[in-house]
């Protein structure tokens, strides 16, 4: 079978980098806007391991990068996830809408 | 001898005065500090004078040059010529009368008098620098020390006036800033003797002067740069008052002329917007002082009409007008802060300033009325005083400059003399003379302290009034170096 | 030529008097100020009195002329090489002449004033007033340089500005003072762009220099001076006019002569000493100093002929009107100097043709005397009545003898009845008119009638017209002390006498003597015209009869005009209160606290206002910061992908 | 060899350690707060002055971790910053219970500035990057009580979320057009086409939002007024530092060959930095959020620096960075010690201050001065010497519109000084006792702010180590 030409997959995590960027300007969910941020970091990972595989395929740089990112994102999810919570006990409710007490 | 001196001795007047406990400790103290810098003074005018004498014809004497920051090329240059020597010593004086009329100083008395001595330090470095850097630092030094001796002790809108001085000077040394920049990369040096020995190219020139030309002008209350000015010195206490208007406008006047001197082929092609403006501040400053009817206001705008013709003695840019230019300085110093003196004292006993509610003070107090007449013959050019050879001589500079424009403009300055006397004697006529209130009787005359503050200054007054040659000679060679450098760069071009 | 250094002693007594009394005087020489100014001046005195026989009589004539002496010269302030301030002390005919007038007639007034300010509080003060107004009279007597002269001239006006203020919790006296300083200060203006314009032509500042230089016809200085113009008319007639303006300032010519009248508001010793004797006539002589220069051009000579004519008429007129008795002296000195003025202006340089100058400088003299002889009179009339109204006196000569008699002597001089002084000085004066210019000499003589007039006027109503008042005031304190009465004699004496002096042996033009002879048959008419005007006083206001009432009512309108001083001092009042205050002081106020200073505020303001205008970007909600973080991103991008690419 | 390797680590390891063994006090048996802190204290002391022991270039681990002087010394600006930091907030953790965390929260984020520093690959650079955010999201929400504090926790890790993916978006591009992610090969491979600099757009603006340099910056006032101060010093100070020091790294070895590129982007974030920042400071009463405005507009004035591209740029950039530590910290402790012993943040609550507490007000006036740039403060060379740098280029607009900003800023600062001194206030905060340790930190900063502008061999020296284009 024919491999699938690199730009496809580009398109496709370039869709996905900015579906995920849509869902967090609109979602007034916290943990949605969570969940669209990972969407974008996986977009990008998508474009490492292309990258490392039709382009670079001789280094494992991309492919490393991207196990990286996997991770630190998880890390940065919890950090998250905890501080939503906390928000979550201050302010009951996890509505973006409602954390805007400091502006101006 | 080691210029440095006058840096460390108000630095040393400072820590000292904030070891001190007491009022009385503090005031001997700063006392005792500005003598000390008077007779420092004193003491260079004479050393000056013998090297001088010695055949030592050096531009500027008691050089020294230290590398301060040598990745910029920055040096901490320092030394006098007898235009800067002659701001020294004004400086000094000025520096004791402050003092002495602010004896009685309770309010936050540390702070106050240690402000003061650090607005004198900053005025002495301005004038002993020979590194634009160095210059600039000085200059801006002398800002915070202002703010907040208006602020804390003034009187009246005092916070308004403190922010709206604090920032125009601030905008002034922005610009001045920018020239300075300018200057610095297309000479790689701050140092102002190497520059006038290389030159800077007219083009660079053209561009940059206006901005440290107009920076310094907002100090020197150039029209339209002057609105800090009546604000800033009524608001002020009687010491600040002197000291802005006795030193920190000087600051911006030998800026102004030092710039000129820098920049020459700019300063004769701009020269004609210099003068208009300054004779526009010198009428309109008279005029508007006409209209004031509070002492200390009147006194202000006065003010911006005396340094407009500090400003058009440089802008005549001939050796006359600038020996003028520098005597003005000197003697406008000397006699704004007589007058500031004189009515602070007034103030201090009938507490108020404006002049509709004074009256024939003479009767009660002659010694401080007597001290405001001086102060106002002075002011309105009368021989004998220094403000009268000050005028005269920017007035002879002036018309050397046989364009019909500037005759004009210097006849216009002339006029302004006429309008000097009217707001002068309508002042003392209805504050110093006429019937005198009932409840103003009983008042006290000046005490010690005020009185040899006075005195200090009339000395200072009679001095160049009565013998200008001594101050002539002494700045003569200085203009002279700089006509001489003005014209080998405008030959050389 | 022998040295005359000791004259520096005469400027400097009265200045060391005026520093110790300035001083000390207040607080421990007030009881002996009188005497230590008198004593003073009286070495003064002296020593002029030295110089002038030593400078006519012993050796200031060389073959024949009197020479120009500079006595001493020392550089005070150097503007530029040869372009300086020097103190100097210039010796000639005119400044050995008014060296005496000066200090004899402050001699005199110093010792009535030991009389007439006897127990006012600043005593001191009034005579350190008195020495340093002396000073600077002398001062500028002895000027070299045109400059030094306007430095004199400064110090006058603010010594006459002091004294005249002398009564400062009297706010007319304070006015007056005030009026006086500016009025003269702004003629000064005229005079300082004058010294400006002479001295940047002549190349130098000192007068003998300046007149060598713009007499001699070739020299680049004049040719230069005379080539450049402004509004067609020569630099040198700009310098002249605008010195002349100067004068015509310090001398009360008309139309800057308000400031004169009112100046009587000081004490009348004062009056006497500066407003009739010495600073008044300082314009006259300045222009004399001036004079070869003026020669030179013509219509500034003019201008100073015209100027001094109608000043003598127009004083003279107004002076007929006044019921003031200081006024209407006022106003006579105003047309005796407006004589001296066209006598100057109609003279010539040199020889036979310098009569003008000659009879100008007579006058002078003879006027100083007899004229501060009336001041004094007056000054002892008023020490007595308390008043300065005719209405107030009347019938004084018997209470007041002497003064009765100085008096008459005085008015009888200043009308120009032989042998009084006046008669020989305005002989001269007329006779020169004749010859020069037939117009003036008709002013000068209808002048003359007036003047006789007004004086008579003066003295009638005084010393007759009604019976002496019985109110026993009067004798309670007579004629005041010897100090006062000794003055008014010598000064009698003097009117008498100094019409007898050859003044044009000593001072003319040009140095060399000329024979003046006085012309009987042409001395006829001036004379009878003021018999018959002096008889038509009397016929007034020797006792009182309604006549000067109706004669007033047929004049109408003049008469209202001249009595309000035919309105000047309203056009003044209008030009400073209505226009200068308003249309240019009030607007540059207004303008610089709203414009200039507005247009700071406004800055400030605005830069608020956006501050506020633009708060709404930090919404707080988190979502919008990462639209704009992405806004960001866009602009950047499209800026530098594809704009600067 | 390896103890060689141990001593170019030395400062990581230190840290490493250091975190270790609170972890360790952590599980022990609880002592005192007190000497928990002073432990603490003296440690960072220690680290601080390890750093100066050697300065050495190397290459670790080929080419991820490398060091040099300059590299060093910018650690140790950050350990000062970090030990000055925890002195001053000694008076609001003496009576947390939890105050380990805190600490294991800052030194990771500082171990990951460390790193990031010195990271000479983007992947050790990311890691070091998000090392130090997450931990302080984290630290944002100290306060757990508090409604705001978790709101500024929330803001802040979910943007930096953001801009971290929208850094490796730019980074895999980079990636995807060059082939490498090593800075040395990396720059070979430059070479302007339009991928690549829509990728390095990307880069910086990940760099922008944690600078806070405008548009990227809203988060900044709302975390800064949201967090404790000591986290808010910690943001405003060390995180900035650590990461301009980093692009100032990545822009002048790496991304040389579009130097004229970025100098443009540099300049332009600049003007509307030093711009919005100002503006926004102006009006501004919350004390943190105030200063949050104001170091906005000092990292326009940075921006300027950089953009100058040369050895006095550079140069100029670290010196002012530890003239900012010095000046912003003093600032920062005052209102510390403040809001700790009162609870008071606002500007207005400062009015009548120099009454009560004259000590602390010459500390925050001279500070404001410093950050003002008001002579002989250091901050006035600090940020002379910026606009210096930045007009060698000879672009004098952006001098001229930086220098008339100064005057805004002016405004504000003294607007503080004039509340402090002028502003008349019936009930002034009263006199407060402040710790000795935290008053130790504030003279540090004091002389620092005095000294370091007058002494130029501070100056001389950084120029020295310090890089040009």
């Amino acid at each position: 079978m024919q491999e699938i030409p690199l730009s496809q997959i580009l398109f496709v995590s370039t869709a996905l980098f900015f579906i995920g960027m849509y869902g967090l300007f609109t979602r007034r969910n916290l943990i949605t806007m969570l969940m669209s941020i990972e969407l974008m970091l996986n977009s990008v990972n998508i474009n490492f391991v292309a990258f490392n595989k039709y382009l670079f395929p001789d280094h494992l740089d991309g492919l490393f990068f991207t196990l990286f990112i996997i991770t630190i994102a998880a890390a940065e999810a919890a950090v998250a996830i905890a501080i939503i919570i906390n928000l979550y006990r201050s302010h009951n409710s996890i509505d973006v809408e409602n954390a805007t007490e400091m502006k101006n | 001898m080691n210029l440095t001196l006058l840096i460390l001795l108000p630095l040393l007047t400072a820590v000292l005065i904030l070891l001190a406990k007491g009022l009385q400790q503090i005031r001997i103290i700063g006392l005792t500090g500005s003598l000390a810098q008077l007779g420092l003074a004193g003491w260079l005018l004479k050393s000056f004078l013998a090297e001088r004498a010695a055949g030592n014809s050096a531009a500027h004497l008691f050089e020294s040059n230290q590398t301060w920051f040598k990745a910029l090329n920055i040096q901490y240059h320092i030394g006098i010529d007898g235009i800067a020597l002659a701001m020294i010593l004004l400086t000094s004086v000025i520096v004791v009368a402050g003092i002495l009329v602010s004896w009685t100083m309770d309010k936050l008395s540390k702070e106050y008098f240690f402000l003061l001595v650090l607005l004198s330090m900053g005025a002495y470095g301005f004038f002993i620098s020979l590194d634009l850097f160095t210059l600039f630092f000085f200059l801006e030094v002398a800002v915070i020390p202002k703010f907040l001796l208006i602020g804390i002790w003034g009187s009246g809108d005092k916070t308004k006036s403190a922010m709206k001085l604090a920032l125009m000077l601030m905008a002034g040394s922005a610009l001045v800033m920018v020239g300075l920049f300018g200057v610095y990369y297309n000479t790689h040096t701050f140092d102002i003797v190497q520059i006038t020995q290389q030159g800077i190219p007219v083009a660079v020139q053209k561009f940059f002067f206006p901005f440290a030309f107009l920076g310094f002008g907002v100090f020197a209350a150039l029209f339209p740069f002057h609105t800090w000015v009546p604000d800033g010195h009524a608001s002020a206490p009687t010491a600040a008052s002197m000291f802005l208007a006795g030193i920190s406008m000087k600051l911006g006047g030998y800026g102004c002329l030092r710039i000129a001197a820098l920049m020459p082929e700019a300063a004769h092609s701009y020269a004609w917007i210099i003068i208009l403006l300054a004779t526009i501040a010198i009428i309109y400053g008279a005029f508007a002082t006409m209209m004031q009817t509070d002492l200390k206001y009147i006194n202000a705008y006065s003010s911006i009409s005396h340094c407009g013709f500090v400003i058009l003695g440089i802008g005549m840019l001939n050796k006359t007008s600038i020996n003028g230019a520098v005597i003005q300085m000197v003697s406008h110093g000397l006699m704004t802060a007589l007058f500031f003196a004189a009515i602070g004292m007034i103030y201090s006993r009938t507490h108020t300033r404006m002049v509709a509610q004074l009256g024939g003070l003479l009767k009660a107090m002659p010694f401080i009325s007597t001290v405001f007449v001086i102060a106002g013959l002075c002011s309105l050019g009368l021989p004998g005083f220094s403000g009268f050879v000050a005028e005269m001589t920017v007035f002879m500079g002036s018309w050397k400059n046989p364009d019909g424009a500037y005759r004009f403009a210097t006849i216009l300055s002339g006029a302004s003399i006429v309008v000097t006397a009217v707001y002068i004697l309508r002042a003392t006529g209805r504050a110093i003379m006429g019937p005198i209130s009932t409840e103003h009787e009983l008042l006290t005359d000046a005490t010690w302290n005020e009185k040899l503050a006075a005195v200090l200054l009339i000395t200072g007054i009679l001095i160049i009034g009565l013998a200008p040659f001594l101050i002539n000679h002494l700045i003569t060679p200085s203009t002279d170096a700089i006509m001489l450098q003005m014209g080998k760069i405008l030959v050389s071009k | 030529m022998s040295n005359y250094l000791y004259i520096l002693w005469i400027p400097l007594l009265p200045l060391a008097t005026f520093v110790i009394l300035g001083i000390f005087g207040r607080k421990y020489l007030s009881s002996i100020a009188g005497l230590l100014g008198t004593a003073s001046l009286l070495t003064s005195t002296i020593l002029s009195f030295v110089a002038a026989k030593q400078y006519f009589f012993v050796d200031g004539k060389v073959n024949g002329v009197y020479q120009k002496i500079v006595a001493l010269k020392y550089t005070w302030l150097e503007f530029a090489p040869n372009m300086s301030i020097d103190l100097g002390i210039i010796i000639d005919p005119i400044s050995v002449m008014m060296l005496v007038v000066v200090t004899s007639v402050s001699l005199m007034v110093h010792v009535f004033s030991l009389g007439y300010m006897k127990g006012e509080e600043r005593f001191a003060t009034y005579y350190a007033f008195l020495s340093l107004f002396t000073f600077s009279m002398l001062g500028l007597i002895l000027s070299s340089n045109i400059f030094q002269v306007y430095m004199f001239w400064e110090l006058v006006g603010v010594s006459s500005f002091l004294l005249i203020s002398y009564y400062f919790n009297k706010p007319a006296a304070v006015a007056a003072s005030k009026k006086a300083f500016i009025v003269t200060r702004f003629a000064d203006l005229g005079f300082l762009i004058g010294i400006l314009i002479l001295g940047y032509y002549g190349g130098t500042l000192d007068i003998g220099l300046l007149i060598e230089r713009f007499t001699s016809v070739h020299s680049t200085q004049f040719l230069s001076i005379t080539s450049a113009s402004f509004l067609g008319a020569s630099m040198l007639t700009w310098g002249l006019t605008l010195v002349f303006m100067g004068g015509a300032g310090k001398s009360a010519m008309f139309p800057l002569h308000i400031w004169l009248p009112d100046a009587m508001e000081g004490p009348t010793p004062v009056s006497a000493l500066i407003h009739a004797a010495t600073m008044v006539v300082a314009g006259v002589y300045l222009v004399a100093r001036m004079f070869p220069v003026f020669t030179m051009d013509e219509s500034a000579l003019n201008i100073v002929t015209y100027v001094g004519a109608a000043s003598a008429l127009f004083a003279a007129i107004i002076a007929c009107t006044q019921t003031d008795i200081k006024r209407v002296l006022a106003y006579s000195t105003m047309s005796q100097i407006g004589y001296m003025m066209f006598a100057l202006g109609i003279s010539k340089n040199g020889g036979e043709n310098g009569l003008g100058y000659m009879a100008s400088m007579f006058h002078l003299f003879t006027h100083a005397f007899f004229k501060s002889l009336l001041f004094l009179g007056a000054g002892s009339v008023i020490h007595m009545v308390h008043s300065n109204e005719m209405k107030d006196m009347g019938g004084l000569r018997k209470l007041m003898p002497i003064t009765h008699i100085a008096f008459l002597i005085a008015c009888l001089a200043i009308a120009g009845i032989p042998p009084f002084a006046g008669f020989f000085s305005k002989e001269e004066i007329l006779t020169a008119a004749f010859h020069e210019n037939k117009i003036i000499y008709g002013i000068a003589l209808f002048t003359a009638a007036l003047t006789s007039f007004y004086m008579f006027r003066l003295y009638f109503n005084i010393f007759w017209s009604k019976d002496a008042p019985a109110d026993n005031h009067h004798e309670s304190h007579g004629e005041g002390p010897w100090v006062m009465k000794l003055p008014l004699l010598i000064l009698a004496a003097c009117a008498v006498g100094v019409g007898f002096i050859p003044f044009s042996q000593f001072i003319t033009s040009d140095g060399a003597p000329i024979e003046t002879h006085i012309d009987v048959v042409f001395s006829i008419v001036p004379v009878a015209l003021s018999v018959l005007a002096i008889l038509l006083a009397a016929s007034f206001y020797k006792n009182q009869n309604g006549k000067s009432d109706k004669v007033a009512a047929a004049f109408g309108g003049l008469y209202t005009a001249a009595h309000k001083k035919f309105y000047i001092d309203e056009v003044y009042l209008f030009i400073t209160k209505k226009i200068i205050f308003p249309f240019i002081g009030q607007p540059i106020a207004w303008a610089d606290k709203n414009i200039v200073d507005g247009f700071m505020q406004w800055l400030a303001k605005i830069t608020l206002k956006v501050s506020v205008l633009i708060k709404g970007l930090q919404s707080g909600k988190v979502q919008n910061y990462a639209m704009y973080f992405f806004g960001g991103i866009v602009v950047l991008s499209i800026l530098f992908i594809y704009i600067w690419k | 060899m390896t103890y060689n390797i141990l001593i170019s680590l030395r400062q990581e390891l230190v840290l490493t350690v250091l975190i270790f063994l609170l972890l360790f006090i952590k599980l022990g048996k609880d002592r005192s707060n007190e000497s928990i802190l002073n432990f603490i204290n003296i440690a960072l002391a220690l680290n601080l002055a390890a750093g100066f022991c050697c300065h050495e270039t190397a290459e670790l681990f080929n080419g991820m971790f490398n060091t040099n002087p300059l590299i060093v010394f910018e650690k140790d600006l950050l350990n000062l910053a970090a030990l000055i930091i925890s002195m001053q907030s000694y008076a609001w953790l003496k009576d947390n219970k939890n105050v380990i965390e805190f600490y294991l929260l800052t030194l990771t984020s500082l171990l990951g500035m460390f790193l990031m520093i010195s990271s000479g690959n983007l992947l050790m650079f990311y890691l070091g990057l998000e090392m130090s955010t997450i931990p302080l999201a984290a630290a944002a929400n100290f306060d757990l009580t508090k409604r705001k504090s978790s709101e500024a926790a929330m803001k802040l890790i979910l943007s930096s979320a953001f801009s971290s993916a929208i850094l490796l978006l730019g980074i895999s591009y980079l990636y995807g057009t060059t082939g490498t992610l090593t800075f040395s090969i990396l720059t070979a491979h430059i070479n302007g086409s339009p991928l690549q600099l829509f990728a390095f757009i990307l880069l910086i603006a990940g760099f922008a939002f944690k600078i806070s340099a405008v548009p990227f910056h809203l988060w900044t006032a709302d975390v800064y007024e949201g967090s404790p101060v000591a986290v808010t010093s910690f943001l405003s100070v060390i995180s900035k530092a650590a990461v301009l020091f980093t692009l100032l790294n990545i822009l002048y070895k790496v991304f040389t060959p579009i130097a004229n590129t970025w100098y443009l982007i540099l300049v332009l974030l600049a003007a509307a930095t030093i711009l919005i920042g100002n503006l926004f400071a102006i009006r501004q009463d919350n004390f943190k959020r105030f200063l949050a405005f104001s170091s906005i507009a000092q990292v326009g004035f940075i921006l300027i620096g950089i953009s100058g591209s040369s050895q006095i740029g550079s140069a100029s950039l670290i010196y002012f960075i530890l003239i900012y530590i010095f000046s912003n910290l003093a600032a920062f402790g005052v209102i510390a010690v403040v809001s700790a012993l009162t609870g008071k943040e606002n500007i207005s609550d400062f009015k009548g201050f120099y009454k009560t507490n004259p000590m602390l007000s010459w500390v925050l006036t001279i500070a404001l001065f410093s950050l003002a740039g008001v002579p002989p403060t250091a901050g006035f060379f600090g940020k002379l010497f910026l606009m210096m740098a930045g007009a060698a280029k000879g672009n004098y607009g952006i001098i001229i519109f930086a220098a008339l900003n100064m005057v805004i800023s002016f405004y504000y600062y003294l607007r503080v000084v004039k509340a402090i001194f002028m502003d008349q206030n019936d009930t002034p905060i009263e006199k407060l006792q402040v710790p000795t340790v935290s008053k130790i930190a504030m003279y540090i900063c004091v002389a620092g702010v005095i000294v370091t502008g007058l002494a130029s061999v501070v100056y001389d020296y950084i120029y020295s180590i310090s890089i040009g284009l």
